[in-house]
């Protein structure tokens, strides 16, 4: 509040941020406008309006990276003052506008002749055009406040991306989305309210006078608000809708989708952490008087095994502060998430799928860099700068993957890639920048994933070297997660290999159909892909440039970083030997994974076929089953009977609906009388029926559903301790 | 002040003669009714308008009306303070829209002979919640909720359908005891105290002689209230009522009349019995248990109906306890949460029966499945119902979002985490019951045999519905050019 | 016990009001539920009037120079005026509904209007039921 | 078992409200808070600011004359609601009433009656326009004059009583008893005061209190003819059968 207040006093007013908001709400304006009857009209219109945004953006980035940050007063949705939705950028805010704004405008390209495909085109354009309006608007505020209004109304924006097509898949794919997206939002208000009450306020920034306390509360408003911007991450577990909603949405959407939208979950994590490590000096640790210590103002969380390494007393125990501890958290979430990614992206058929996966993968180096930049406190400029690149690099690759499958499914309206084959012949301008992107994510030397993760790594050492140091239990583990890294790589290696061999190099099979007309991808959709291409080239080969252009002026704005580091990267030789060879290991895993997988039996054991590239898994092992299961189990504990698991063919409106027609009788019929009728009469009919009920119905079904009962119960269990907890601060 | 002065007695007289004209209307005239009810209802909404230059929210910037010219604790008084004015324009402004609304509707589900009365009535119950709000005097109070509960009886069971005059029925059997309940404890209060005023009461109370009959009369406040304001265990007539009435009134009961009811019980703890603080720490607590049951209760109870308006019925019952549990919590961040909730519940439910009218009047479809695909024939309705929906969710930046905003940050400033948790199941099951419909108006084909033909509802029924989702969406963006002052409101009724 | 017995006429009326409650709630036969609720009327009615006696008061009536100290509270009684038209109102209603109620259903009893109710509610659940 | 449940509920009940007594005032005490506060202005002062000897009416009329007011709005409400469930009585339409016309009581009840109704008649325009003086009113006239129409109607048939006091008629005079309270309050309101204040535009201070005795009397008069219309009125609706397209008992 009253930080927030002075932050906003202290930046100087621009109308450029509304201005990049604007552009693309005017130009979806102009698409609903235009609508079928101007086709061509509504298509430029997105095109400009976002180009448009683009330039806005990129002169928004110049301002702040030379003047410091801009705020812009917007009036709207302001609660009596001290909350208001309210635009501030900075240079991390800039920077990720300027990737958004850089994938829509090449995603409007490719929609010029894409959405021949769909229906409904005009919806397509208006809710693409606000989606990039509320994005924007979630990297150009200042507080949590804010945030929260521009990231929910991206959510619900974006799910009509999702359930465009309308067809059967879509929706179920649009309904686990949506069911993610609400709970998430709801998580995060909650860990928004928490933060509310830990600093008294919900600027990104909070004001040395407010009164930080810490504790279970801290602790609890951090997982909160890691799991709300988790879901929209991708983050392992709850990553479950984005392997559904990726392919159904069309091309466009997804590159959208997975090349920014996710990113706005990494976003808020890296949000989060930078809040929280900038905790104000003064009210840091119940010690006091140990705030100033080796490692800098910004590293006195991490001060309890630094000079006065008896100073924490609170976390005397692990050796790790606060803030160390969510790195760490965040650092083996980034390593879950990665490796399942990699895991489960090596045995889709689907190409969309594939992709869909790989963002889950990715998003998982991307989260790695931000629990680095935790981990390490002021030290982190290494983990936040790998971050930033991998987010501008993945938010290159991956849509240029995106589109171009766009383009695969334009020609060849097939998207599985054992029926492709072949298309590089056909298609050759798409395979190029196919191929660019392929070698862009695998990380090959020349190509922008090569620095990338060569910085990520170059961070986790830094936080092993850290652990070691200061003789943290950590250390072993980090030093697992590093292996755990190198193996993720070469199994990405191995994925991507295999699905740019089957798609454009392998024979094509006999299954597949098409190829007789087969031609290259209409001019406007490879501009849009190539575009992206372009991008990845250009990262990797001059990433001096990037470095010293983007990213360190970006890492300088950082409240706290250390600046030698800052200065360390700026002028890193990314080309040396040492980086160099760390990518044989990876190619060697790769190489290893791909040829066994692309033998089509593994080994037979019995009658059992293990083929590494087609492995199915039982659903049980899949993280939707287990929610799926909880969120029925909860739904019997209000009804516990038999059609609860009967009619369960429309997923839980069925089963609400089946336990309705138990409840309506009970409420219409036993409620009322109770309540106005003849209450007494009623009360003792009541208890006979459920005693009735329970000896009839509920003993067999608790003994057939135990299992899931037992779930419910450990739901309940958990959820109850939780509240206990904050009951008792 | 000048002329201003006048004004409260005229907001509320004015439709209250006017419903009284309509007898004499009825023989040869009776397409007169309607445009005269609107025309005295609007008068109505302007001054209550203008008086938003005179009232602010400041301690001792109120409009005290002494009728017949006779000082407070002997006569009665009208007063409205910013808190009431408030309240007066919520009602005056959804009466009117569901007044205009009615002229399609009644001429379909009425029969034409009963027409004059239902206006008579309409108006009745509108000016009645107009006095009930504005006035300063508990036993004033009662005749205003009398004329309220028997005007909404009636009209529930207006149609004169079997299962119409059933509700209407139950919904009196509920309703008289509690008015009578009210009268006992406004009978208890007096042989305390000696007075009527509340503002004299107040007083008197803080003298904090005969307790045990203060806390009593406030018990029975609380069931009395609690009925009319279908809190949650006392909520069985409400489902029945809000969905057999007629849609316009079904939207009146549902976002005006419980919601004035909650409104006094604000008012009593507030600024009666604030006074005695034995009793309202003891039943507050008591108030938020049960509210908070009911939030959880009628959101499990919505998601799991089959009939529309019944879903919405229900989802009243949960927001009705989303504004009790606010003023449980008793700060000023949960009460404004609640004063706002109050504008919030009474656009966005009034929409929504609306809009559930409008599916009515066209199809005669009333249950949800039948709403599949409803957005290919109707689609400004179905838009309608989507924005209101937001609102009820509490998705920003509609007026659902901010009320909720202030209601879980009260309840956290409070130290109430449970509460919060509560508001945030609230919102979950209110998704599920608002996303099932959308989704089933717009993503789904519609069921063989139905959505064949026809078209858009007419525009005296879209128009008030839109009026009010729009509502309910500027309510919330613009929320700062009132938000202020109700907070500011807030402060001043707990203090 | 305290002023119990000084307060007979409160006494009665608690005991009125019981009763009334009794029959609202307990009898199957509509008619007498709404007796039962002017019962429960009268017994508040008794309560406010009696709140206004006093000892050896007389009717507050200024004509023959009755003296003011000695007149009882003229205020409860203008209350129960009100509150006796609003009871005629209430049951003038409620009449209106029984008789409307009546001719469709054929009944006074609750529990055979609750029967009708419970007829409506489909026995199998929704959607065909069971199987 | 459920009467002996019920009963102890409802004497639990019983036991708390006697429990409640016991701790209220004493009764009949003068120094109770309702005999001790507000009460002293309505007994020494009511006379002479009202014009009223009554004080009764004077508190009716005069100082909770807005209660009076919603009271008469809630009388009507109650017969716009009987009217609104039941259908109103229509023109060229057939009423049966229970006593099918023509009507025949015994000779001795019509005989009675005939010889009782004038009495009852002035007897109830003796206790409107006597209220302000002595025990009576608007109200209670007014219910006199509906008990003698209620009689009127047992002796010679509902038919005969309805058409005696038309429906138009009453639909005129139904509304009577607000509206007078509103005129007279818009009155007061352009007189200079506040609304209810019983005094008129352009009236000298010296004829004030008569012209609030004339007004009161004005007000007691409308009171008294709406009620007893109303009455009649909901006998009528509640009385009635229609024949023929009716719903069918």
């Amino acid at each position: 509040m009253s930080g927030h207040a002075a932050s906003a006093a202290a930046a100087a007013s621009s109308t450029l941020p509304p201005l990049a908001l604007l552009l693309p709400s005017l130009g979806a304006a102009a698409a609903a406008w235009a609508g079928e009857r101007r086709p061509r009209v509504r298509g430029w219109a997105a095109v400009l309006s976002t180009g448009a945004a683009f330039g806005v953006v990129l002169a928004l980035l110049v301002r702040v990276l030379d003047g410091g940050a801009v705020s812009f007063h917007l009036g709207l949705l302001d609660l009596g003052g001290s909350f208001l939705l309210d635009l501030g950028v900075d240079a991390v805010g800039a920077f990720f506008g300027l990737f958004a704004s850089i994938l829509w405008f090449a995603a409007s390209f490719h929609c010029l002749r894409y959405l021949e495909h769909e229906e409904r085109r005009t919806r397509f354009y208006l809710f693409m055009l606000l989606t990039e309006t509320a994005t924007l608007g979630v990297f150009f505020v200042q507080d949590f406040f804010s945030l929260f209004v521009f990231f929910e109304a991206m959510g619900l924006l974006a799910y009509m991306l999702v359930i465009h097509n309308e067809s059967e898949k879509a929706r179920a794919a649009a309904r686990k989305y949506l069911a993610m997206t609400v709970v998430g939002g709801l998580s995060l208000l909650g860990g928004i309210w928490l933060f509310l009450y830990y600093s008294g306020g919900v600027a990104f920034s909070p004001s040395a006078e407010s009164a930080w306390t810490t504790g279970p509360v801290k602790a609890l408003a951090l997982v909160f608000l890691l799991a709300g911007f988790g879901v929209k991450a991708g983050m392992v577990p709850l990553h479950v809708w984005l392997p559904d909603a990726h392919p159904a949405a069309p091309s466009p959407a997804s590159a959208l989708l997975s090349g920014v939208m996710i990113k706005a979950g990494a976003y808020g994590i890296i949000r989060t952490a930078l809040t929280f490590l900038s905790q104000p000096a003064s009210h840091g640790m119940e010690g006091g008087g140990h705030a100033v210590l080796g490692r800098g103002a910004l590293s006195l969380i991490a001060s309890g095994h630094g000079a006065g390494g008896e100073a924490a007393a609170g976390h005397a125990a692990s050796g790790m502060t606060g803030v160390q501890a969510l790195g760490f958290a965040v650092i083996w979430l980034g390593i879950a998430t990665m490796f399942t990614g990699m895991l489960l992206a090596l045995v889709q058929s689907d190409v969309k799928r594939t992709l869909a996966y790989s963002s889950v993968s990715q998003m998982g180096y991307i989260l790695l860099g931000a629990g680095c930049l935790s981990f390490l406190g002021a030290e982190g400029s290494m983990g936040m700068g790998g971050f930033l690149y991998h987010v501008i690099n993945h938010a290159f690759f991956k849509g240029c993957f995106f589109l171009a499958a766009g383009s695969l499914l334009f020609r060849s309206h097939e998207l599985d890639m054992y029926r492709m084959g072949g298309l590089w012949r056909k298609m050759p301008l798409t395979c190029l920048c196919w191929c660019l992107a392929a070698l862009g994510i695998m990380g090959i030397p020349l190509l922008n994933g090569f620095v990338s993760k060569t910085l990520l790594h170059h961070a986790v050492v830094e936080a092993h070297h850290l652990a070691g140091e200061s003789h943290l239990w950590a250390s072993g583990w980090i030093k697992l997660a590093e292996i755990l890294f190198i193996v993720t790589s070469g199994g990405t290696i191995a994925y991507i290999s295999k699905m740019t061999y089957y798609v454009f190099f392998a024979r094509p099979t006999e299954g597949g159909h098409h190829q007789g007309d087969l031609r290259e991808a209409p001019a406007w959709m490879v501009v849009g892909t190539s575009l992206l291409a372009l991008g990845v080239l250009f990262n990797g080969l001059l990433p001096g440039v990037m470095l010293r252009k983007l990213v360190t002026p970006v890492l300088s704005s950082v409240p706290g970083l250390d600046q030698h580091g800052v200065e360390h990267l700026a002028h890193m030789a990314v080309f040396s030997w040492a980086n160099l060879k760390e990518v044989l290991l990876p190619l060697l895993i790769g190489a290893a994974l791909f040829t066994l997988g692309a033998r089509r039996e593994l080994f037979r054991l019995k009658r059992v076929r293990l083929d590494l590239f087609r492995l199915r898994l039982p659903s049980w092992m899949g993280v939707d089953w287990w929610y799926l299961h909880a969120a029925r189990a909860s739904l019997a504990f209000l009804y516990i009977g038999r059609r609860v698991y009967g009619d369960a063919e429309d997923g839980l409106v069925k089963t609400a609906r089946s336990v309705a027609s138990r409840l309506v009788r009970l409420v219409r019929v036993d409620m009322k009388r109770l309540l106005w009728y003849r209450p007494m009469e009623a009360a003792s009919g009541l208890c006979g029926e459920v005693w009735t009920a329970l000896r009839r119905r509920a003993l067999p079904a608790v003994r057939e559903y135990q299992g899931d009962l037992a779930m419910g119960a450990l739901a309940l269990a958990v959820a109850l301790t939780l509240f206990l907890i904050m009951r008792l601060l | 002040m000048g002329a201003y002065r006048h004004f409260p007695i005229l907001i509320i007289t004015v439709p209250l003669v006017t419903a009284v004209l309509m007898p004499a209307l009825s023989h040869r005239r009776e397409r007169l009714c309607m445009p005269l009810a609107a025309a005295a209802l609007s008068a109505s909404t302007v001054l209550t308008f203008l008086l938003y230059r005179v009232i602010r929210p400041a301690a001792d910037c109120f409009l005290s009306y002494r009728l017949g010219g006779w000082e407070p604790p002997w006569g009665i008084e009208i007063k409205v303070d910013f808190a009431g004015l408030f309240m007066l324009s919520v009602i005056c402004s959804v009466s009117l829209l569901c007044l205009v609304y009615s002229r399609k509707y009644i001429s379909k589900e009425v029969e034409p002979g009963k027409a004059f009365a239902y206006y008579s009535l309409f108006l009745l119950l509108s000016a009645a919640m107009l006095g009930f709000t504005a006035t300063g005097d508990v036993f004033n109070m009662f005749v205003f909720m009398e004329i309220l509960a028997l005007s909404s009886y009636a009209l529930v069971a207006v149609t004169g359908r079997r299962d119409a005059v059933r509700a209407a029925f139950k919904y009196l059997l509920m309703g008289a005891p509690s008015s009578i309940m009210v009268l006992l404890a406004i009978a208890l209060l007096y042989s305390s105290t000696g007075s009527l005023n509340m503002a004299h009461l107040k007083e008197l109370l803080a003298e904090g002689a005969y307790s045990r009959v203060v806390f009593a009369s406030l018990v029975f406040m609380i069931m009395g209230f609690g009925v009319k304001a279908a809190l949650f265990p006392l909520h069985g007539w409400l489902p029945d009522a809000h969905s057999i009435a007629p849609s316009p009134i079904s939207a009146m009961l549902s976002g005006l009349v419980v919601e004035v009811a909650v409104f006094a019980l604000l008012r009593l703890f507030f600024t009666v019995y604030g006074a005695a603080s034995g009793a309202v720490s003891g039943t507050s607590e008591a108030l938020g248990v049960t509210a908070a049951a009911g939030v959880l209760f009628g959101g499990v109870m919505a998601v799991l109906q089959k009939d529309f308006k019944m879903m919405i019925a229900y989802s009243t019952v949960s927001h009705i306890g989303y504004i009790a549990l606010g003023i449980s919590i008793m700060n000023e961040q949960a009460l404004t949460g609640a004063l706002y909730h109050l504008l919030d519940h009474g656009l966005a439910k009034g929409c929504f029966f609306l809009c559930a009218g409008a599916f009515i009047y066209e199809r005669d479809y009333r249950r949800i499945e039948q709403l599949k695909g409803a957005s290919r024939r109707m689609p400004l309705t179905c838009a309608a119902f989507a924005v209101a929906a937001l609102s009820v969710i509490g998705i920003p930046p509609t007026s659902g979002f901010i009320s909720k905003w202030y209601l879980i940050w009260g309840s956290v400033a409070g130290g109430k985490y449970l509460y919060a948790a509560v508001y945030l199941i609230g919102s979950i099951l209110a998704a599920t019951y608002c996303l099932r419909v959308i989704y089933y108006m717009f993503f789904l084909p519609p069921q063989p045999g139905t959505w064949e033909g026809g078209g858009e509802a007419p525009v005296l029924m879209l128009v008030p519905a839109w009026v009010l989702s729009l509502g309910t969406l500027l309510m919330g963006a613009l929320s700062f050019v009132i938000i202020g002052r109700v907070q500011e409101a807030a402060g001043l009724l707990l203090r | 016990m305290g002023r119990l017995l000084d307060n007979y006429h409160y006494a009665v009326a608690a005991v009125l009001f019981c009763t009334g409650f009794y029959s609202v709630i307990m009898r199957p036969n509509i008619i007498k539920k709404i007796i039962g609720l002017n019962i429960m009327e009268t017994s508040v009615f008794l309560l406010l009037v009696s709140l206004g006696w006093k000892e050896g008061g007389i009717a507050p009536i200024h004509a023959g120079g009755a003296e003011a100290a000695s007149m009882v509270n003229p205020l409860p009684q203008a209350l129960i005026l009100t509150g006796i038209v609003v009871a005629v109102s209430t049951t003038a209603v409620a009449l209106s509904l029984v008789i409307l109620l009546y001719r469709q259903y054929g009944t006074l009893d609750v529990d055979r209007l609750m029967r009708e109710e419970e007829l409506e509610v489909p026995a199998a659940g929704p959607e065909g039921g069971e199987g | 078992m459920k009467k002996v449940v019920s009963l102890c509920f409802i004497g639990a009940l019983g036991v708390l409200l006697l429990m409640l007594v016991s701790s209220m005032p004493r009764m009949g005490d003068p120094g109770s808070p309702t005999n001790r506060r507000v009460v002293d202005r309505y007994l020494e002062k009511a006379e002479e600011e009202t014009g009223t000897e009554n004080v009764i009416t004077g508190v009716i009329l005069n100082y909770r004359g807005y209660d009076t007011m919603g009271e008469v709005t809630v009388i009507f409400t109650g017969l716009a609601a009987v009217l609104a469930v039941l259908g109103r009585e229509k023109r060229g339409r057939v009423y049966a009433y229970p006593d099918r016309s023509p009507v025949r009581s015994s000779i001795i009840v019509r005989s009675a009656a005939g010889f009782l109704l004038p009495f009852i008649a002035l007897f109830s325009l003796y206790t409107v326009l006597h209220g302000e003086i002595s025990p009576g009113g608007g109200f209670q006239g007014g219910a006199v004059m509906a008990a003698g129409m209620f009689l009127f109607a047992a002796a010679f048939g509902l038919w005969k009583a309805g058409r005696t006091v038309p429906p138009r008629l009453r639909f005129a005079v139904e509304g009577a008893a607000p509206i007078t309270f509103f005129l007279v309050g818009v009155a007061g309101l352009l007189g200079g005061g506040e609304f209810l204040a019983y005094m008129l535009p352009r009236v000298s201070a010296g004829l004030q209190p008569a012209l609030r005795t004339w007004l009161t009397l004005l007000v007691e008069g409308g009171i008294g003819a709406g009620g007893a219309m109303i009455f009649i009125s909901v006998l009528m609706a509640l009385a009635r059968e229609e024949v023929g397209g009716g719903q069918a008992a």
